[in-house]
């Protein structure tokens, strides 16, 4: 289990063939990666700030809770802070389990967690202007069905 | 003495993203009264508190907790990560 | 949209790189990849047969499925035919699209139809003979959440 | 004249995979039928028509299906992607 929190841009590509690689035994890897999208063109960058200390935490216990409740065989998280380009993976997961059902349960719980359990804010940084992104209700709620 | 941390927003109303205070309280939200009290910019910070959460020494706690034995309370809106 | 069915194998970091930097816009990329489990060292190899034709349609046309039903940005399904090793990558999907449920939604629909739906059909080489894998009913099952 | 394939267990048993086959069956059904009186290979092919799938020109199809204009069936059992 990986926890990383870097102002650092990563390679997805090479975490997730590095992850695989290492999942000796899996049959099943799903990752998952955020991008920082351009909204409409309006976005000129992002800024992510984070608590150091509590997020790698907060991070390394939502990852472990993950790989107990589905078995996983490993897990990943990368997560940047600082500022982001548009286009930039803002973070990635990726689960590794035995059959598809759990890496991908894992996954989508390992992101609806670091949502909203995660201390990270983002700041979009607009042609006109700066704006703290607002906590979406539907990501609070997303947290219910687990 | 309590190190008090500001993130995000909080930390721009406030004007700095951390201080040591002497505080007499013995909950968050008795921390939070007293805070008010010393300048508007503190008040403007807390005037909603559904916007914010709080963390105890590192774990997100509620608005009651009590401060005893405690090091670090970080108050900051709702989070958005991933 | 990029469908592959090749007995060569693949880079996934490299794939999921390329799908990413090339689906512009979106905010989110989720990708599964299967791997030949050892099945407790009694695996030596997997021997994948599919149907020339067929099969490339039958992706072709999940994936198009997909892409409509959840506003993809963009679908990759990759999957090897032939011998395999214990270890290597029998298949990825990624899926790109603006918001996480989505692309995680869009890439299990992918993962059950191809299990049940595309025409391959795997051999385990094992040390003492061979067997044919038998579909499992929780494959079949799993379709009707759809 | 069709061409009919077979794939995995059932390319085994029969023991080919692919011939063409001048048939005046007017469903699939009745193509297995004339295939099953050929020889015993075949009967144990198609013993359990459960454990098998059907395409017809490359489409998943019931077994009633029509073969007027077919130019292509394919026998196999269930698919095991992924």
């Amino acid at each position: 289990m990986r926890i990383a929190v870097q102002a650092a841009p990563f390679d997805q590509g090479a975490e997730l063939q590095a992850f695989s690689a290492a999942a000796s035994g899996a049959g099943a890897v799903v990752s998952f990666s955020g991008l920082v999208r351009d909204e409409a063109g309006r976005l000129s960058a992002l800024e992510i700030e984070y608590y150091p200390g509590m997020t790698e935490k907060a991070l390394a216990s939502i990852a472990q809770e993950a790989v107990s409740r589905w078995s996983l065989l490993d897990a990943l998280v990368i997560h940047r802070h600082g500022r982001l380009l548009v286009g930039e993976a803002i973070m990635m997961v990726a689960t590794a389990s035995t059959h598809r059902a759990d890496a991908f349960s894992a996954a989508e719980f390992l992101m609806d967690y670091l949502k909203s359990r995660a201390p990270f804010w983002k700041k979009e940084l607009l042609a006109d202007g700066a704006d703290w992104v607002r906590a979406k209700d539907t990501d609070e709620n997303a947290l219910k069905r687990w | 003495m309590i190190d008090v941390l500001y993130f995000a927003w909080v930390r721009e109303r406030i004007g700095l993203p951390r201080e040591r205070i002497e505080t007499s309280a013995t909950t968050v939200s008795g921390l939070i009264d007293e805070l008010c009290l010393r300048e508007p910019r503190y008040a403007a910070a807390f005037a909603d508190l559904a916007a914010l959460r709080v963390a105890v020494d590192q774990e997100l706690s509620a608005f009651d907790a009590p401060l005893q034995g405690v090091r670090e309370v970080a108050f900051f809106p709702p989070m958005t990560g991933g």
